[in-house]
Order: C-alpha cells, then structure tokens, then sequence
C-alpha cells in the first residue's frame, strides 16, 4: 500500500492522464532528479544524527540534545551554519582542482544512485550492468581525493590523498571478488536479476559458507572504501590532522562530508541487495503463511531496514576498534583479504556449478 | 604448520575484534550507564562540594558586621598580589582614632584559588565560597570588594 | 658505595677536587678544564658506573656560574653531586652530551637560560627561547623583563 | 642527534606537526623529516607555554612557590607539591604526623590512577580509537569528584604545605574512596576488552619505538618510559620517601622495551596504586594532619634535593637557600624533559602513525616539559 512502487505507479498514471507521453517522461526525470537531491540532503541529515547518536550512546553520553525535540534538527543547524561559512581558497593552492574537487566526489555519490533499488519496482535505471557498473564509478570517488589533496598545496592533504589512493585501489580489488561471488551464484549482473533470485531465501541464508565469507569480506572492503575508521587513514586526524580535506571550509567541506555518507549508504544498500535480499521480505521455503505476513510489510521498509542495518555495523565498527597504520593495512588486503576472497570464489563457483547452493 | 597458524591468527584476531565489539554493544543498548551531566538544565540541583574553593568571599552578619581586622595576612599570604587592604582612620566611641579597613580589594582575575590566605587569616574573617560561574562581560567586574559599603568590624573580633 | 668510600676513590681519581660537607650526598668541587675527562672515568669506572646523569643545572651566583651535575647509578644505587665554577663573562664547559646522551637537552636548556657555552656540543641551539632571541639569558639573577614580568 | 643537521635528501618531506595537532595534546611542536610514510629525524622545538616557574620561584616564599607547581604537569598535581613539600621540610627538619604521611600517600596514589586513567583514553584516541577516551573518564570524574571534596578543586589542589596538608580529610573521605575502589573493579576488564586485547592495536604497538635499557638510562628517561626497558628506576623503591618503605606494593617491569611494554607498565601500575589504597584506607591513624610550623619559613643555607615518583616519572626538586624567605635558586628536573629527548632516538625508520602512539607512551605532559 504505502510501497514506493504503489506510489510511483499511482504518480505515473495520474501525468499520463493529464500530459502526453514525451512530457510525462520529462517531468518524471525532473522529479526523479529532485527527489535523488532530495534524499542526498535527507540522508545526510539523517546519516549524521545516526553517527553521532550512536557514537554517544556508544560513549555512555547523551548525544546532541539541544536543538529541536531530542536534538533532531542538530544536522539540519549544522548544514545551516556550514552554509554561511566562508569557502576559503588557500593562496598556493590550484584553484580549478581545488573547486572541483568536492562537486567530483558529489557527482560520483550522484551516479551511484541510479541502478539501486529502492523498492519494489522502483528503480532509477536497471541496466544489465548493474553491479560492474556500481563498482566501476565507485572507482572515480579516488580521483576526486588526489585532486583535493594535490591542489591543497599542503603536506598533510597530499600523505592524506596518496594513502587514500593506495587504499581504495586494493580494497577494490576484493570488493569486487566478493561482489563477484554473488554474481558467480546468481548468473548475472542486474540488480533486478540477484533481487529477484533471493525470492525463495536471501543469499546469506542460502549461500553457506562462500557467501558469509564474501558478506564479511565486502563489509570490511567496503569500510575501507569508503576511508571509515578503523580504515580512515585518509584523514587520520591524530596523524595528518584531517587529511586530504585539511584545507576546506565551509559548503566545500560540507559537500565532501556528504559525499561520504552517501557512499556509505550507496555501499551498505549494494550489500544489502547483494547479501540480504534487497527490498526481498524475508521468507522461509514454504511456510506460506508466514511468507504473507512478512509480505504486508512494504518493501521500501526491507529495504532501507537491511540498509541501516548495515550502515549501524559500519559505525559500530568505527566507534569500537583503533586505526591500522598504512602498511597494516595493505597487509591485511594483500595477505589475507584477497587471498580467502579468491579461495572463497573458487569454492562459490564449484558450489554454483554442483548445485549445492538451495 | 603454516596455514594452521594462518587460521589460527585469523581466528584470534576475529575473537578480540569481537570481544570490543560485544562491549561496546552493550553500553549502546544500557542507556542507563550515560554519566553525562546536563550542565546548566541540572543547576538547581546541582550542589558543590562544601569545601570547593570557587572565590575568596568575607562572610558578614546580620548588623552588617565582619571579622577583618585588617592584620594583612592574606595580602601577604598571597603569592599573586590579589588581594590588597586599603585602610581608614575610624573614631571610637571613646574618642580615639582606629585603623579600620576601609575596602578590602580582591582581583578574582589574579586568584588561583590556592586558599592560603584563608589559612592564614587569624581570624576566619574570610572564606571560599562556593561559586563557579564567574565569566562576566568586562574584566573590571572581577575586581571586588569584599566588605559591603557601611560595615563594621564584628564587637570582640581583635 | 658510601659517601667515604666514593670520596676515596675519586681523591684517586682526581686529586685536585676538592669536597663540600653537608648534604645528603657527595658534594664534588672541579675545575671546568678537568670535566671532560673526569666525566667520562665517572662513567666507565666499573666500580663507580655514573651511568644516569639525572639533573643538569646552573646556579648564578652574581660573581660567578655553578654548572651542578647529579649523578646517579643504577648498579650500585649511590649518588654524587659534581660543581664547576664557571667565569661569568665567558662561561665554558666541555659538552658531555656524548657521555650521557640526556645531556644533549639539559645542555641546551642551560645554554639558552644561563648562556653557558658547552664546547664541542653537536648542536646547540636555542630550545625553548624563540628563535632569534637576543638579550639577557632569563634565569641570570640581572634579567628584566618589564613587560612580561609582574613585580608584586 | 649525532648525525649532521639537515642531512636531507631529494624527495623528503619536512612537516610540522604541531604546535597545534591534536596528537600533541598541547603545544608541542615537533619538525619532522619524512621520506614517503618513514620518518628521518624528529626534531623538538619547544617553549609555547614556556612560564619560566623557576624564576617565578625564586620570588615567592616557601609556602606560596609550591601551588606553582601544580601547573607543571597538572595530571600530577599532587605529587609535584608534594615533592616540594618534602623538599621545604628536608630543610626545616619538620616531623611530619603519620596521619599527614599517610593522607599524602593516598593522595599521591589517587593522582598516579587518575593520571593514567587519562593517558589511557588518549593514548586510544592517539590510535583513532574515541570510545575509550569517555570510558576512562568515568573512573577518572569519581577520584576528581574525592579530590574536590577534601581538597576543594578537581585538578590544581595545592593540598600539600610544609609540614603536613592543608585540611583533614572530608568526613565521607573513606567511603566514598571505597565506592572508586568497587567502581574501578567492576570496569577494569573492559579495558582489556576494548583496547588492550584488540589485535589491532597490538599489531600497532608491539615491536614500535624499542628502546634498550642502556638507552633508557643514558637518555635520562624514568617512570614508565624506562621500566617498560627493564630498567628498575621507581622512585618509591630505590630511594623511598615517605611511608613507602613501609608499604607493600611491587615494582612494575617489562624488558620488551617496545610501545606495548611502556603501555602495559602504567596499566599494571594502576593495580599496585590500587593496591596500596586499600592497603592505607582503613588504616588512616589519629592524630594531626599538620605539623606546627612558624608562619614565616626560612630554610638554612644549603642544598636540598627531593626525588619523587610522579605518573611520568622522577621528579626532582632543587632548591639552593640562602638562608633567606624565598628560595635562591630553584630546579625542577622534570620527567617529561627526559622522556622527550628520547623520542628522536625511538621513532627513527618507523612510520609516521607509530609516531603518534610512541608519543602517547611516553606520556608527554606540555606544561611538564616546558615549565
């Protein structure tokens, strides 16, 4: 009833009714743009609040309590006052990079919206690439750090965006093998198609071994993707005081702050289509009674419960462990996440291949 | 064995990381163990220690009377130069004149709060109080005087 | 070792200093020219082993410097305390920051706060004083300072 | 600190980190040489909050010069006036009544864990990890809030005076340390739990910043720094002041030498304070708390040097008298001083993060280095 894709049907049969076809398909892309902006802005509020009640809690404190009833407007007062702040341009620095480098890292959170499924049916863009095509933008997030912290003109921003690229360039690699491990069971690349092939159960249910091996890998290959700690070398503030975007202020810095939580949420959404069914009830073999139930429940709301899901474990571990040097840290890409994660794509192939798999 | 040590180590390393994470889960979930203290919503039941040492105050009574005799103990008991006694000629009901203090000046801006002038006061004329929130708008509000206009030395108090 | 018992053997040592009484440990008054290697027999000797120098200090006594050296071991646990009288215009002292390397920044604390020049030092430079400090040397008893020092 | 100064080559970075960084927990400010992530040389430059407090000294009396130096190194506040204290009376030759003795002794030892309960917070927020940070504060606010009840300020008390303390003991003085006492065991495995069993941060901190016993002693270093060596330097040990000969506590050592050895050294170390409060609380005797001392103290002419064991390490107090009111000459040989001078040498060809959790081992206090 309240599903988005109700919603969306009900929306698109009322333009249809009043506009002809070519203005329909125009006016559903606007409002699809600024319902995409919308949700950025939403989800930063939100995600931000999340991070600081949960650090808080974490922390045996309160938490912000101060602004609005139980300081729910505290990010909305923040973004207020990042707004106002002036966006400085440090003197040595190159000034093109060093403006660009923000909307870079936004657009690419922007890109990474499309191919995700945030209801039933209700989806920007369902291409046949869908996977590969999330881990091939998520890729570019990179370039727009090295230009932040090379045009900064600073020593910390540069150590700061020469260590976040080594990371994320190894930690692609079994993000991807762990993603692919999904791909190997399900046989194809569309998000529609793995959604749909978690009808019966999702993949971490399923999947056995290989799948909670992959599950565990990509959550930690992901962390560090996208720079949390304990992975967030990149602005290490007790060593490079904050890293690649040392020297911005104001909405620039916002932008870039932003820029993380949505791919933080863009990740934890990927994993939770990938692992935990996407907006897929959860169901149980034939208990078709149960099944019903759980079907009542809109599937927007498995969605982004899977989601936050994820995204709470991503701060829980952010809030807990210490943060690894450098070279721990290729280490433990090197020398153990990859191989388990190439091990583990042997096995979940020959299980796909056997038919093991329910 | 190599790879039995491998898996070893990465069974060991799994477990500690998940020994963190189970404490840190549990202070989430128990709300009960937040210690934070909502400042200034709590100042009414907020009470000091009795012996905090908040600013040097001289207690007067009900006639509008103190116990300084003006001895300079705590000028120079002071090692920052905060307080200085400022004195007056006063008549006694006799006829004869008196040394009295006429202002005892006290620059809270200066005090370090080390209370030896109060131990040094032979005649408990002056004492901490307990006040904390002491931030004002101009610096010359922190220079006080601590006798009030029109007092007394208390009758018997040498 | 006993305050007798080290007295004796630093007599042997070295038999132009002369001792201080009082005090709880051995006062030893050298001359700067015979530091260097007095220093480092204190620290070789197997049966002294002065192997932790735990103070390093000047004293401005208006007519003269005093270099105050504490020394310490942690073998045998006994303590001497060695003085050099320094000239106050041109005050000279062997570095022995080689010997014991804590030296090295004790060494340089003095040099900015006394202007004791310890030859040979390997890099003495101001510490704690702004570079380009010019002027008196702040704990000499003659130093004013109007601005920042507050007479009571 | 031996090789030539300025040996650097093409490609190498010179940061500066501090005077502001928020590892530097203060105003140091070190000039670091980088090659890539490795790091050549560390070079102090010090003197941010430099106060010059022993020529402060050498203007105030006997009885003012010792709330000076709580601002030293105020996470041991107690412990610096306390070795003035000692130092003031070596000279008058004052008895000090039991009860004082053994009020300072609990005073000292409260101070040593509320010092380290703060180390090991930020030593864990060094390595990124916050959650700690407000975990060892909950113990640390209880021994503030015993602190402000008998002493009447939470972090510079000036508790100690020649001859004894100030005031007696706050009447709920033993309960309320009790109630620490059960607080602090019923937590005390969390810290494994969090920090010290992680294997991230073992992985950190084992085998980074070694330093050889002989090391240790010729750069001067004490406290924890040079136990975690091998080297047996506690004060309250080899040289006892006070009640501590009397005492039964142990003397913490760990030969690695590395980081995790400095860190275990001061987590142990809170045990055996632990160990002597309860050893001294229900044994507090009768009697005054204060020796009778004229009002206006002159020491004789002579040298008086203290040594006392502060969280960070030896203290010392020199004080030269002329016979006068107020001291001629007054030194103190800070821990911290020391315990710098050393990073140089430890943090050599380790990686710029190590820097920073060599930096939280050796306990760096500012204001104590600088003075």
């Amino acid at each position: 009833m309240w599903s988005f894709s109700h919603i969306a049907n009900e929306l698109h049969e009322w333009l249809s009714s009043i506009f002809n076809p070519t203005w329909t398909l125009v006016i559903e892309m606007v409002l699809a743009g600024v319902a995409v902006i919308g949700l950025f802005a939403g989800l930063g509020l939100v995600l931000v609040l999340m991070e600081r009640r949960v650090a808080a809690w974490i922390q045996i404190r309160l938490g912000p309590n101060r602004v609005g009833p139980q300081g729910l407007l505290q990010s909305l007062a923040d973004t207020l006052k990042l707004i106002v702040k002036e966006g400085l341009t440090p003197n040595g620095a190159d000034k093109l990079l060093f403006n660009i480098a923000p909307f870079i890292a936004m657009i690419v959170a922007m890109l990474l919206m499309a191919p995700i499924a945030f209801a039933k049916d209700f989806q920007l863009w369902d291409m046949n690439i869908g996977v590969l095509y999330v881990s091939a933008v998520s890729s570019i997030m990179v370039i727009s750090i090295l230009m932040a912290g090379w045009s900064s003109n600073n020593k910390y921003s540069l150590m700061g965006a020469m260590r976040s690229g080594a990371q994320i360039v190894s930690y692609e690699l079994s993000a991807g093998l762990s993603i692919l491990t999904i791909v190997v069971l399900t046989g194809s690349l569309q998000i529609s198609d793995i959604i749909h092939s978690q009808a019966t159960g999702w993949w971490i249910f399923k999947g056995h071994l290989p799948v909670w091996i992959a599950f565990v890998t990509f959550i930690i290959a992901v962390t560090a993707e996208t720079n949390r700690a304990p992975f967030d070398l990149a602005e290490a503030e007790s060593e490079l005081t904050a890293g690649f975007h040392t020297e911005y202020s104001g909405m620039k810095f916002a932008l870039f702050f932003l820029a993380e939580y949505i791919n933080v949420f863009i990740v934890c959404a990927i994993g939770a289509t990938l692992f935990l069914g996407g907006w897929m009830p959860f169901h149980i073999g034939n208990l078709t009674d149960f099944n019903r139930v759980m079907d009542y429940i809109p599937s927007s709301i498995w969605f982004f419960g899977k989601t936050f899901f994820m995204i709470f474990l991503i701060m829980w571990f952010r809030w807990t462990f210490p943060r690894l040097r450098i070279d721990q840290l290729l280490n433990l890409e090197w020398k153990y996440l990859l191989p388990i994660s190439m091990i583990n794509l042997l096995l979940a192939t020959a299980m796909a291949i056997l038919g093991w798999h329910f | 064995m190599f790879i039995i040590k491998y898996i070893k180590e990465v069974y060991r390393g799994v477990k500690s990381l998940l020994v963190g994470m189970k404490r840190t889960l549990y202070y989430f979930t128990h709300h009960k163990e937040i210690i934070t203290q909502e400042y200034p919503d709590n100042r009414d039941t907020l009470v000091m220690a009795e012996r905090f040492k908040g600013e040097v105050v001289m207690p007067h009574n009900e006639k509008n009377e103190h116990r300084c005799t003006g001895c300079q103990a705590c000028e120079l008991a002071c090692p920052n130069g905060t307080i200085k006694v400022i004195f007056k000629n006063e008549l006694t009901p006799e006829g004869k004149k008196k040394k009295a203090i006429d202002k005892l000046v006290y620059h809270l801006e200066l005090c370090t709060m080390c209370n030896l002038c109060v131990e040094a006061c032979p005649s408990d004329a002056i004492k901490m109080a307990q006040t904390f929130e002491h931030s004002v708008y101009d610096r010359s509000e922190l220079t006080k005087i601590l006798n009030n206009p029109g007092s007394k030395i208390m009758d018997g108090v040498e | 070792m006993l305050n007798e018992a080290l007295k004796n053997k630093i007599t042997g040592l070295l038999p132009t200093a002369t001792f201080e009484e009082g005090g709880e440990w051995l006062n030893i008054q050298i001359d700067p020219k015979d530091w260097l290697p007095f220093a480092q027999q204190l620290r070789n000797d197997s049966d002294l082993n002065f192997d932790y120098l735990f103070c390093l200090t000047c004293i401005d006594w208006k007519t003269h410097l005093t270099m105050v050296y504490h020394l310490s071991s942690t073998t045998h646990r006994h303590n001497i305390v060695i003085k050099a009288k320094l000239d106050r215009d041109k005050p000279e002292i062997e570095t022995v920051s080689h010997i014991w390397r804590t030296a090295d920044f004790h060494e340089r604390e003095v040099y900015e706060m006394f202007g004791v020049h310890f030859l040979n030092h390997p890099d003495l430079r101001l510490l704690i004083l702004p570079d380009g400090w010019e002027g008196k040397n702040p704990l000499r008893k003659d130093f004013e300072d109007p601005i920042n020092m507050i007479k009571l | 600190m031996f090789e030539e100064v300025g040996t650097t080559t093409e490609g190498d970075i010179i940061i500066n980190v501090g005077p502001q960084h928020p590892a530097t927990h203060g105003v140091l400010h070190l000039v670091i040489t980088l090659n890539g992530e490795t790091i050549k040389k560390v070079e102090p430059h010090l003197g941010f909050i430099h106060r010059s407090i022993e020529k402060m000294c050498e203007s105030l009396t006997y009885r003012q010069f010792i709330y000076v130096t709580s601002r030293m190194d105020y996470l041991s506040s107690h412990i610096n006036n306390h070795a003035c204290a000692l130092c003031v009376e070596k000279g008058l030759q004052v008895e000090v009544p039991p009860r004082a003795q053994v009020i300072r002794v609990l005073m000292d030892e409260l101070t040593r864990i509320a010092s380290h309960e703060l180390w090991w917070g930020a030593m864990a927020m060094d390595l990124g990890a916050f959650t700690p940070f407000f975990h060892a504060f909950r113990e640390r606010e209880s021994i503030n809030d015993i602190m402000e009840e008998t002493c009447g300020a939470r972090l510079t008390m000036n508790y100690m005076v020649p001859g004894g303390v100030m005031q007696d003991l706050h009447p709920d003085f033993q309960k309320r340390v009790k109630e620490f006492l059960q607080l602090y065991k019923r937590k005390i495995h969390e810290y494994d739990e969090l920090v010290t069993g992680n294997i991230i941060f073992q992985n950190r901190m084992k085998g980074i910043g070694y330093l050889s016993p002989e090391d240790a002693v010729s750069y001067g270093c004490s406290g924890p720094a040079a136990r975690g060596s091998g080297v047996s330097c506690d004060i309250r040990k080899v040289y006892p002041y006070e009640i501590y000969d009397k005492l039964e506590f142990d003397e913490v050592l760990e030969t690695a030498g590395d980081s995790f050895a400095r860190y275990m050294i001061r987590l142990r170390e809170m045990q055996q304070s632990i160990r002597i409060i309860e050893q001294l609380i229900d044994n507090i005797p009768d009697g005054d708390f204060q020796a009778k001392t004229k009002a206006v103290l002159k020491l004789p002419k002579g040298e008086f040097y203290q040594r006392v064991e502060t969280a960070r390490g030896e203290l010392g107090v020199y004080i030269v008298s002329e016979g006068g009111t107020t001291p001629y000459r007054i030194k103190f040989r800070s821990p911290g001083f020391s315990n710098l001078s050393v990073l140089d040498h430890i943090a050599r060809g380790s990686k710029l993060g190590d820097l920073v959790a060599m930096m939280g081992t050796l306990d760096l206090v500012i204001p104590d280095i600088d003075r």
